[in-house]
């Protein structure tokens, strides 16, 4: 099992570099010079070339990407021009509320998503089914500001139990403030992961173990939670999985919308004061959190099956 | 067939006028199916894709597919089962009528111990604890003839090959040792070698269990080689049942007839093959009157009005023409 | 036999097939939406003239969705709004496509060198997540949506790419493809005759679920500030500019928000309807 | 005996197993599988010969490799004297044309989005056999002798039934016209009325259009039926070969004899062996050393463990066994 993930982490090399390699690249394409852009046009001659040199543009590229490697392995992803200090401490500061969003938004998402997909399956083209899934078409097709904004209307402006914005302190508060950014997501979120799991219990359901199980004489019950979810909670895993990007690019909008002192907001401020190494770093930090991700859920599926947990261990 | 008889000596399993449509469309798919079955006796029905013959055993024991409805009745034990609600049914699944399926792969769950697969039909039935139903289960896996049973019931259905999966199945069938099998296709998946171990093993637990057996197939070889009785299904009716002797030596359904002889016997200049013209009719397009009359010889104006009635032979059995093909068969009338 | 009934009423509804309900009330839908950012700006006056009379006025005969803080109608916006709207899903994913199946075709079919550099290039794009992405990218080349439609066919291609890559894979191995090679037609044939009728059905589906994505991604710039630039009436940018009032005249953000959900529901239907056509029987 | 259409000399073929990612990762070693071992044999004009075995025997690979989709690793196989395998390009087409297959899955054999008629069609008009204003007609024609009616060609595969489909499939085939026809299991998925229509049409083709055919199948009865000679296969080695009647008469392998003795026949009278073939064949990753048989031979010795040599009973019947005289004086089962 260990060896697997070490092969499995080893597999992440590649992916890695070229993660860095885009984030590199990205600021290269900042049209005209990026000395002289972050300058600002009054900017003297001399002072752009001092810029050019700090910068390293100076250098070959591929010395550039060197160097700019060199220093994340150190930790170091420079400093920012607006807010003065070392970038990695910004980042870290910022990636707690985050990492609690997205946490938070996935467990709201498999505690809406798994007993609607049931009673979806259970109940097949009756009410309850279409019920979830017309629920499941409208949550897809809502943008994630503007849900956040009804939750809002609703929730904190309408009857005011949420907060408008904030995070807290603790995580009893943080968890009661980041409910509605949380809700938010799953609402995106839920319905994907709700039609795949529907999708593939009605799989279950149609092939020959189930009329084994029924032959056998379980009760409906069991068949469905002990035969049929089983089999398809693995594919509703992976759907969870390929969201993931989605998810952590929704954390953007939500945690603007919110006011979350995450890494969202930091890359949005950061944008409109144009400091461009703050951009990249929260760039590479969030491409890294997917990665991430997805190799945990690699892993849950890993556990989930036991075919492949046989045939790995 | 003398149904004052039959009643009397309370066969284990009738079917009376059992019926199967489909809801969307109304097509019927069986129609009016009527056997019976004594304990311990061993019953095949053979047809063609289409013929209705897996959808009348799934009838049997409430385990159509969705969107398949069944009507008549269905008497096992004295019981009538037919329409009985689902939690009753399924006391009765598994203890007292077990069933086994086509594709032994697909009718094991791939993500559980094959052993707890068995033992789980034992649970539900619940008179065993824990240690006897493992016992049980180890029990009835070497019954079916599987090597190593404490190794293989720790396997997953994967790890098996096929003859190995079929005999899984089968142990799961027997667990709680039910009075009728129930064998839909049971070994058209595998190869030639491991279905005659597959059809061997079946006979010898028919026989040393007393158990009964209801065989679908659509191999008349099969047929031969296992069953006392059979029924042949054609367009979802029964059109002609018989002790197997009798059928293979004297069919009085035109349609068994050219069937047996559409079954290759050697080489083409020896035994031609005269071929059923045409193809079986849609369930949902069924012309009225006799099903085969379409494709049949031997077909007049009479055939196509009604349904052709049941006529029983008194060596057992019966069929459904007007137009028989051995004469004596209807003097036995 | 269950299989064999499956089978039988699967020709049956073939025989006489028809279009899907989901594909005809989305197409109506869509219909109307396209009649509607054709025409509509024709009808209701222009949307950004401000009447500072009328500010935050609610829903009235007058302004049927009310007006925002400039006294500017909100249904007039949001009928603008849909030109913009709809040309944002063509252009975030024609070019994506377009890009995308040529280059999974290719990878499929012919392997070596090209697949490989495809799929390297595909399992990088990946790892970001898509908005993140897009975002960092419009930051670079400065706000506005020519910018976000260059940063989306950057990387909006690779799912193109995989879909038609692995059906590609697929279908080349399926017995029609190898029928059509034994009877000695050459690549090109089988690649455009054969292969490309098979697979791009698939793509066509999910580009029209992408659409969707496409409109949310453009409004979600527009609502970020990196999108359709003030004053243009992008619902994204509308619903923005209504948060500030969100305890007194939510209206504002609330109908353009209903505007997206109803054309993300135009779309969803048709998309579905367009997959129950477009793939019958055609894999079992 | 004139010049063989289809030469097979000693092909062997391995392929490396596929191992899924997880495998690769947990640095599972490579397993090489031996798909067909030096099987030789050679297809006269007009004649049909028989390749019988069970699944995983290597069968369906050696059509493939006589169809020239895939390269032997050892030995040749010469069509009318060509060594495929020497040829590349445009001369490699032109023979291959000339060896053409019928499928197992007609459904899937067809491009679902191509009617029958441009199915027929495309190959008439792209190798321009017939010239270009004809190709109407021919379609026609082409129909017409696999029984289908000019209406079919404006129908689509899935409007079909799978008879229907698989006429189509061999009216494509024959559009190239070719001398060899390859049939693997092309008859397996059909039922027993429509699997006799097919057989006869093929038997009729080969007879009117002087075709060679070789005919893959499970089913030694439809082999029986349709060919002259047969071949039987077994984890990847030909094991028999003769003339059906001989081979069937007097089996001199004793994977022949239980393969014979396996098959259900349709008669409840027929003698049938005491004791079933036991076990299931190996993986064909690790087939046993000597005879592949041995591991489940009933009548295996030690000297099994050394290749068996080929005894020859003259006709052209022969059997790869150390003990081949013994088993075929026994005769039938």
């Amino acid at each position: 099992m260990t060896r697997y993930i070490l092969r499995r982490l080893l597999m992440l090399v590649p992916v890695a570099i070229g993660i860095t390699m885009v984030v590199f690249l990205l600021v290269r394409l900042i049209p005209g010079d990026p000395a002289r852009t972050l300058l600002g046009i009054h900017a003297t001659p001399e002072l752009v070339a001092a810029m050019r040199a700090h910068l390293g543009l100076d250098r070959p590229l591929w010395a550039q990407y060197l160097i700019f490697v060199r220093h994340l392995a150190a930790g170091d992803f420079g400093h920012s021009y607006y807010y003065g200090e070392a970038i990695s401490r910004l980042v870290l500061t910022h990636l707690g509320p985050t990492l609690v969003l997205i946490a938070y938004s996935v467990v709201l998402t498999l505690a809406i998503a798994l007993p609607a997909g049931l009673l979806a399956a259970a109940r097949r083209d009756q009410a309850a089914d279409h019920l979830v899934r017309i629920g499941a078409v409208v949550g897809v097709g809502l943008p994630s500001y503007w849900i956040g904004f009804m939750l809002i209307l609703l929730l904190a402006v309408t009857i005011p139990i949420f907060p408008v914005a904030g995070y807290g302190t603790g995580l009893p508060s943080h968890l009661f403030d980041l409910f509605l950014p949380a809700l938010t997501i799953a609402i995106n979120l839920a319905p994907l992961v709700l039609r795949a799991l529907r999708a593939s219990l009605m799989e279950a359901l149609a092939s020959g173990y189930i009329d084994t199980a029924r032959a056998k004489g379980l009760p409906r019950r069991v068949v469905l939670l002990g035969h049929a979810l089983p089999n398809a909670i693995v594919p509703a895993v992976t759907v969870l999985g390929l969201n993931i990007g989605y998810l952590v690019g929704s954390t953007v909008i939500v945690e603007t919308v919110f006011a979350v002192p995450g890494l969202g907001q930091l890359m949005i401020n950061s944008i409109g004061t144009r400091d461009y190494p703050v951009i990249q770093a929260v760039t590479l930090v969030l491409g890294v959190l997917v990665v991430l991700v997805n190799l945990a859920t690699d892993l849950m599926q890993l556990l989930l099956d036991p075919r492949v947990r046989r045939e790995v261990a | 067939m003398n149904d004052a008889a039959m009643i009397e000596a309370s066969p284990l399993l009738a079917l009376e006028g059992v019926g199967v449509t489909r809801t969307a469309d109304g097509a019927s798919l069986v129609e009016d199916v009527a056997f019976t079955l004594g304990a311990g006796e061993s019953f095949g029905i053979v047809g063609e894709s289409g013929s209705g013959k897996s959808t009348t055993v799934r009838a049997i024991i409430g385990l159509l597919p969705e969107g398949l409805h069944a009507s008549g009745r269905v008497h096992f034990s004295g019981e009538n089962i037919a329409g009985m609600e689902e939690a009753r049914l399924a006391r009765l699944r598994g203890a007292g009528i077990g069933m086994v399926f086509q594709d032994p792969l697909s009718a094991l769950n791939p993500v559980m111990l094959v052993g707890r697969q068995i033992a789980e039909a034992l649970r539900w039935h619940g008179k065993l604890d824990p240690a006897a139903r493992r016992r049980r289960t180890i029990e009835v896996m070497r019954l079916v003839g599987l090597p190593e049973p404490e190794r293989l019931a720790a396997s997953y259905p994967h790890e098996l090959s096929g003859g190995q999966r079929q005999r899984v199945a089968l142990a799961i069938a027997l667990a709680c040792s039910p009075r009728l099998l129930l064998a839909d296709e049971p070994t058209t998946a595998l190869d030639v070698t491991i279905q005659d171990q597959i059809l061997r093993l079946l006979d010898e637990l028919r026989r040393s269990l007393g158990m009964a057996l209801v065989l679908v197939t659509h191999d008349l070889g099969v047929i031969a080689q296992i069953c006392e009785r059979v029924a042949v299904m054609y367009a979802g009716r029964i059109v002609e049942e018989a002790p197997v002797a009798r059928l293979f030596s004297a069919p009085a359904h035109p349609y068994t007839r050219m069937l047996l002889d559409s079954i290759p016997q050697g080489p083409r200049a020896l035994h031609p093959l005269a071929p059923i013209p045409g193809r079986p009719p849609d369930p949902a397009l069924r012309p009225p009157g006799c099903g085969f009359a379409p494709r049949c010889p031997r077909a007049s104006g009479a055939c196509t009005e009604r349904s052709p009635p049941w006529r029983a032979l008194g060596t057992g059995g019966g069929f459904a023409c007007l137009h028989p093909v051995i004469a004596e068969a209807v003097a036995h009338v | 036999m269950s299989a064999a009934t499956a089978a039988e009423a699967g020709r049956e509804t073939a025989a006489r097939r028809k279009l899907p309900r989901n594909l005809v009330l989305g197409a109506s839908l869509l219909t109307a939406w396209v009649a509607l950012a054709a025409l509509g700006p024709l009808l209701v006056g222009n949307p950004s003239t401000m009447d500072l009379l009328h500010s935050l006025r609610p829903p009235s005969l007058a302004f049927p969705f009310g007006t925002d803080n400039l006294g500017r109608g909100i249904f007039t916006r949001v009928v603008w709004g849909a030109h913009i709207d709809l040309e944002i899903g063509l252009f975030t994913v024609l070019p994506a496509f377009l890009i995308g199946s040529t280059l999974g075709l290719l990878a499929g079919y012919f392997g070596g060198l090209i697949e490989t550099v495809v799929m390297r290039l595909v399992d990088i794009a990946v790892a970001f997540p898509f908005l993140v992405i897009v975002i960092a990218i419009v930051a670079v080349l400065g706000p506005g949506l020519t910018n976000m439609y260059i940063a989306v066919a950057m990387v909006g291609w690779v799912s193109y790419a995989r879909i038609i890559r692995a059906e590609t894979l697929l279908a080349k191995r399926l017995e029609y493809a190898e029928a059509a090679r034994l009877l000695g037609l050459p690549d090109r044939r089988v690649l455009l005759r054969h292969l490309l009728p098979n697979v791009i059905p698939q793509a066509v589906i999910y580009a029209s679920s992408d659409v969707i994505l496409g409109i949310f991604l453009g409004s979600s710039l527009g609502f970020l500030g990196l999108g359709a630039q003030p004053p243009s009436p992008e619902w994204g940018l509308i619903i923005a500019d209504g948060y500030s009032f969100v305890d007194r005249a939510p209206w504002i953000s609330a109908f353009p928000g209903l505007a997206i959900v109803l054309l993300a529901i135009s779309f969803s239907l048709f998309g579905d309807g367009l997959a129950d056509f477009l793939r019958p029987e055609t894999r079992r | 005996m004139s010049e063989s259409v289809l030469e097979i000399d000693g092909v062997s073929k391995h392929f490396a197993v596929r191992r899924t990612p997880l495998a690769v990762l947990a640095g599972r070693p490579q397993r090489r599988v031996q798909a067909v071992a030096g099987v030789e044999f050679s297809i006269g004009p007009r004649e049909c010969f028989g390749l019988v075995g069970e699944s995983g025997c290597g069968k369906s690979t050696l059509a493939r490799l006589a169809l020239g989709l895939l390269k032997p690793d050892a030995g040749s196989i010469r069509f009318r004297g060509r060594d495929i395998g020497a040829l590349s390009g445009n001369s490699l087409d032109a023979l291959r044309r000339g060896v053409q297959m019928v499928f197992q899955d007609p459904y899937a054999s067809l491009n679902p989005r191509m009617t029958v008629g441009s199915a027929i069609a495309e190959p008439l008009a792209w190798h321009r056999v017939v010239p270009p204003a004809d190709v109407k007609a021919e379609t026609r024609r082409l129909l017409s002798e696999v029984g289908l009616g000019p209406e079919t060609a404006g129908r689509y595969p899935r409007e079909l039934s799978g008879g229907q489909r698989q006429r189509v499939g061999i009216a494509r085939s024959l559009a190239v016209r070719p001398a060899l026809l390859v049939a693997d299991e092309a008859v397996s998925a059909l039922d027993v009325s429509v699997r006799a229509q097919v057989l006869n049409l093929l038997a009729d083709l080969g007879e009117r259009r002087g075709l060679s055919m070789l005919f893959i199948s499970h089913d030694l009865g439809v082999i029986a039926y349709l060919c002259a000679r047969v071949g039987v296969m077994y984890l990847g080695h030909l094991v028999e070969c003769g003339p059906v009647a001989e081979v069937f008469r007097a089996p001199a392998h004793p994977y022949t004899r239980a393969l014979i003795g396996a098959i259900p026949k349709p008669d409840p009278a027929a003698p049938h062996p005491a004791r079933p073939l036991e076990g299931e064949p190996p993986s064909a990753a690790a087939v046993p050393e000597g005879c592949p048989f041995r591991t489940r031979c009933p009548s295996a010795r030690p000297i099994c463990t050394t290749p068996p040599p080929r005894i020859a009973f003259g006709a052209g019947h022969w059997a790869a066994c150390h003990f081949a005289s013994e088993i075929r004086n026994q005769g039938a089962n």
